[in-house]
């Protein structure tokens, strides 16, 4: 019997710096393999002994086959550690927690479009590579993802080499929030990039990224015409158990790492706001 | 049913003592909570409410999950033992009695706790009717029968004497040399009980409205602002109580390995909800309203309209401002319905 | 608890940067011994001894801390000793009322010259701490077991 | 006090009063604010133990003044508070109202009088009713709270409007038990806070209701000072806490006796805070904390005679 409590070990394989504040690293169970099977829009519990431990989407697809990905942002206590590690380090890892996107249930056949601001791509990541994998399954697929500026674009090379490749027939459309030498792109905040995209209104939408950017992103989409229960995002609050049990991260009567992450807008509209 | 002289106790608790722990309502400095007897310890079954509920026994306030050892790249991992030897806890209340239900609710539904499953999976329990319930009691608001009060074993106090009612092959088995007894005083007891219970201040509060169905309404009801403003936002009330059970994860470094532990947390802190970048509930108001919204509405709502309260008042008589769940009741309850 | 075999005292140190620490450093430029077992902690000032750090010296396996300042008077901040006097009076005091033997907090001044001082309060502090024995009273369990 | 308060709501100079409403016991009292609609539910009488004056702190923030009751040993923390820039006097309105002495409903249960339904007085006298029968305290004296039994006096130290008479409470010498506990050798004394330390459930309540313990941020809640934690995991964390807890507050308690009356394990914390004051006294010379407003307390004061902290190892308690 397994106690959920308690982590595995997993070793970092490998350590990709991204923009000045986010690195991916690599995980893979001690011998090597992935340390559990997941789904897209699922996280892990992460933790370095005697710093603490702390809840991470997963950022690589399910359909990788042997190892998971974890794009971290340095923000505050753990994650400053996390950046301060060399491949090889090994780390403890439990999961994987939380409710998935419904990649293989209410998005199937549907066009898709992901909206992202900065290290909200990671989540996203994980399913944008999922539904590239079964590009069959989909629709149309868009990508709207800004941030600050070109340095701050998480997986740019990933975007632009493989994404972009046109056998995927995927859109992204990158923007960043103020002019800069080098950049040649749009230039503009997510919310205002997508009411001048302009999206045809039956598709789903993913959106990930800072509180502030949502709800722009929730005003610009309504008025394109999208209905609340078309929209999904994934949240993040504090975590202890990833069980639902040592109460921190419910959001009224839903627990986020049990129930959530991964909510419709029209579910999150009949809960308190507190998040 | 089996009777035993309340002089005699000490005997009993000897040899139950002596196969294995027994946890008991014990004074120490002057208050009572349940600690693990001994021959020198002092029982207090005239005691109507420890300090801390029971739930200790079975979640303790601070426990070890694993030990670590980290040496320069590479993690050495050693879980922590689990409960594997049957003890017995003896003296406690119907309330507290039900907040174990409450708390399998919780720790046992899958995923499970499998350190509290370990402990519930070993403990047994004796429950002990009241005697004199208190001006805080509110536990038949509940469902909650203080004068019979369940677990593996029941026993009343009359005059001298303890009388004790087996429930299950457990509970038979650890009284099953004391002598035989006539239920019929305990009747009676149990009807003096059930009498002083009806006339209890809070015996009869309207919980009308408290489920999920009305988590918004009750959500943002303006009282909240009024009902909060004196809350201190200490864990008095989250300590004491029976159901609290939200806890904190935290690792110690010993110098020479990493423990982490396991304590209990309290959701009046205000760095329950802190992240490194924001905080969800970051007043004290969304902080008190979350832990009555809690008791109150989520937990029925997740759990077929069960509360997640016992009305054992012990944050009734504990908090150091007089707020409590009564207050809440009263001031959210009833109306609309 | 039981006296573990092969016990010498740990002691903790806590010298001011400007006197203490150079009175230090001039015991061992001077070869005055004093016991190995000193952890010495260099602190800009005495008053920046919080007395947190005194008990978590102890929590941390210490049994015995001293602080060393600059003389009062001689603080290279002028009075950041004079406000660490006052503190650790009190502290001291209260860790008394806990009864938490008194002997092993002390607080000496030592200039920058005083290296023979220095080793010689090292020497007479280790030598107490090691009559009183080990620190059972505020030690952390958790850091002893082994 | 009713008619005071709604005079100067009436008139605007104040536009909120911070004072103490009936809580759901009979017995229960609880800070509130009140406004001009609900300043009729303000209660005064000998169950108000609770000391207002940390509230002002949070009620800064807001527009307009406030009029707050202020008991005598309560003026000591506003003062204090006043002192250390917590609370504005422009802000404030306090009026001193007359106490003698609080009632405390624990010593009332530690009487055995169980299921207690109110607590009436009739001039010395407490009527008390229960679910079990009425019961008769004579002197209400035996049941006051242990702050009351080291009244700071019947002054009240803030220059302002008084409304009702004080009495003196005090009970022998307030520092007996301090003096008691240092006559004691240190095995004893270390096995009396023990067992009182062991009790400690960490709530935290004695920290959050003590008017000088008004930190934006505890120590012991924030995570990079390396001692945050949420419950004692040993004894050396509950001592830690306990000492750091007192020492933080020392020159600065007024020994308002907040932190005793509000421990749900009734530690006497206050006998803590009260060994400092004690030592103060005895080796700085006396002090009071928030006898006057401006006071420099004896932590961030010296004098270059000063003893050495050697006096520890001379002065007062009995040696091994």
């Amino acid at each position: 019997m397994t106690n959920n409590l308690i982590p595995t070990l997993g070793v970092v394989t490998d350590i990709r710096v991204d923009t000045p504040d986010i690195k991916t690293f690599r995980v893979e169970k001690i011998g090597g393999g992935k340390c559990f099977e997941h789904e897209p829009g699922q996280c892990a519990m992460l933790s370095i002994p005697g710093v603490g431990e702390a809840m991470f989407s997963i950022t690589s697809s399910p359909t990788v086959a042997d190892h998971q990905e974890f794009s971290i942002k340095k923000c505050g206590c753990l994650t400053s550690w996390l950046h301060l590690m060399e491949p090889g380090q090994q780390i403890t890892i439990r999961g994987p927690y939380g409710k998935p996107f419904p990649v293989d249930t209410e998005l199937k056949g549907k066009d898709l479009l992901f909206i992202a601001g900065g290290v909200g791509l990671a989540p996203l990541h994980s399913v944008i590579n999922y539904c590239l994998a079964k590009r069959e399954n989909y629709g149309k697929i868009d990508v709207v993802y800004g941030s600050r500026s070109k340095d701050d674009l998480l997986t740019i090379d990933e975007i632009q080499n493989e994404w972009m490749k046109p056998e995927n027939d995927l859109d992204v459309h990158l923007t960043i929030d103020r002019a800069q030498e080098g950049w040649d792109g749009h230039v503009g905040f997510v919310p205002n990039y997508v009411t001048e995209l302009g999206f045809d209104p039956n598709k789903c939408v993913l959106v990930c990224g800072p509180p502030i950017m949502i709800k722009f992103v929730l005003q610009a989409l309504d008025g394109l015409g999208f209905q609340k229960d078309q929209i999904y995002t994934t949240l993040e609050l504090r975590m202890k158990c990833g069980i639902g049990k040592c109460g921190r991260c419910n959001i009224g009567d839903k627990y986020v790492c049990k129930d959530g992450p991964v909510f419709r807008f029209d579910q999150l509209d009949e809960l308190p706001n507190e998040y | 049913m089996k009777k035993i002289s309340l002089n005699a106790l000490g005997a009993l608790f000897a040899k139950i003592a002596s196969t294995m722990k027994l946890y008991a309502p014990i004074e120490k400095a002057g208050q009572v909570d349940f600690y693990e007897w001994n021959e020198s310890e002092k029982v207090r079954l005239d005691v109507l409410k420890t300090v801390k509920s029971a739930k200790d026994v079975f979640f303790p306030q601070v426990e070890d999950l694993l030990k670590f050892r980290v040496e320069g790249k590479s993690i050495e991992m050693n879980e922590a033992p689990k409960c594997e030897d049957d003890f017995v806890v003896f003296g406690v209340r119907g309330c507290d009695a039900r907040s174990f239900e409450l708390l399998d609710r919780v720790f046992l539904v899958d995923p499970r706790d499998e350190f509290y499953a370990a402990r519930r999976a070993h403990g047994i329990i004796v429950t002990l009717a009241c005697g004199a319930p208190e001006e805080s009691c509110f536990c038949t608001n509940f469902g909650i029968d203080p004068a019979n009060p369940g677990g593996d074993a029941s026993a009343w106090i009359v005059g001298e004497e303890l009388y004790i009612e087996p429930h299950t092959e457990r509970g038979a088995a650890l009284i099953a040399d004391l002598e035989d007894a006539d239920a019929s005083s305990v009747e009676a007891a149990k009807k003096e009980i059930s009498a002083i219970a009806e006339r209890l201040p809070f015996a009869n509060l309207d919980l009308t409205g408290f489920d999920g169905e009305h988590l918004m309404e009750k959500f943002d009801d303006p009282a909240w602002e009024r009902l909060s403003k004196a809350c201190l936002g200490c864990g008095t009330c989250t300590f004491v109580c029976p159901t609290c059970q939200c806890y904190d994860i935290r690792d110690f470094d010993t110098g020479h390995g990493v423990t982490r532990y396991r304590c209990w947390d309290s959701c009046m802190y205000s760095d329950f909800t802190l992240m490194a970048a924001e905080n969800s509930r970051h007043t004290q108001l969304q902080r008190f309203r979350q832990r009555f919204m809690h008791k109150l509405v989520y937990f029925p709502s997740n759990n077929d309209g069960l509360y997640s309260c016992v009305g054992c008042g012990r944050c009734v008589a504990k908090c150091p401002q007089n707020l409590n769940i009564v207050k809440v009741i009263k001031a959210l309850g009833g109306k609309k319905a | 608890m039981p006296m573990k075999e092969n016990w010498t005292p740990t002691i903790v140190a806590f010298c001011c940067n400007w006197c203490s620490y150079a009175g230090a450093d001039l015991a061992g430029s001077s070869r005055l011994s004093y016991p190995a077992n000193v952890k010495i902690i260099r602190i800009p000032c005495s008053c920046r001894l919080n007395p947190m750090f005194v008990l978590r010296a102890f929590q941390r396996g210490a049994d015995g801390v001293i602080l060393c300042g600059c003389h009062p008077g001689d603080c290279h901040y002028t009075t950041g000793n004079y406000y660490a006097r006052r503190r650790m009076t009190l502290l001291f005091s209260m860790l008394d009322y806990l009864g938490i033997d008194r002997r092993r907090t002390r607080v000496e001044w030592v200039s920058a010259a005083e290296g023979a001082k220095f080793s010689a309060t090292m020497n007479d502090f280790a030598r107490t701490i090691a009559e009183l024995g080990e620190n059972v009273r505020l030690g952390d369990l958790r850091c002893k077991q082994e | 006090m009713i008619e005071r308060a709604r005079e100067l709501l009436a008139s605007g100079e104040v536009n909120r009063v911070l004072a103490w409403e009936k809580g759901e016991n009979d017995f229960d009292r609880t800070p509130a604010v009140f406004t001009a609609d609900n300043v009729d539910s303000l209660v005064y009488d000998g169950l108000c133990g609770p000391n207002l004056s940390k509230y002002l702190v949070g009620e800064m923030e807001k527009e307009g003044k406030i009029l707050v009751f202020l008991k005598p040993c309560d003026s000591y923390s506003y003062n204090q508070l006043a002192t250390e820039h917590r609370i504005d006097l422009e802000k404030v309105v306090p009026i001193a109202v007359g106490c003698r002495g609080k009632i405390d409903v624990e010593k009332l249960r530690a009487k055995g009088i169980k299921g207690i339904l109110s607590v009436t007085e009739d001039g010395d006298k407490l009527l008390v009713k229960t679910l079990y029968g009425d019961a008769v305290v004579e002197n209400r004296k035996e049941v006051l709270l242990d702050k009351c039994l080291a009244c700071k006096g019947k002054e009240h130290v803030v220059e302002c409007e008084v409304i009702g008479e004080s009495e003196d409470t005090t009970e022998g010498d307030k520092f007996g038990i301090v003096a008691k506990l240092e006559a004691m050798t240190p095995d004893e004394r270390f096995a009396f806070w023990r067992g009182e330390l062991s009790k400690c459930i960490r709530c935290n309540a004695c920290r959050n209701v003590c008017p000088a313990c008004s930190c934006v941020k505890c120590v012991f809640d924030n995570p990079n000072t390396g001692v945050a934690n949420k419950a004692a995991a040993d004894d050396f964390e509950e001592n830690m806490f306990h000492i750091i807890r007192a020492f933080h507050v020392a020159g600065r308690c007024t020994d308002c006796g907040e932190c005793s009356r509000v421990c749900p394990q009734h530690i006497p914390l206050h006998l803590l805070n009260r060994k400092f004051i004690k030592d103060i006294n005895e080796i700085y010379g006396g002090y009071q904390a928030g006898a006057e407003i401006g006071q420099r307390h004896p932590l961030e004061n010296f004098d270059k005679g000063d003893c050495e902290p050697s006096v520890v190892h001379v002065r007062g308690g009995a040696r091994k």
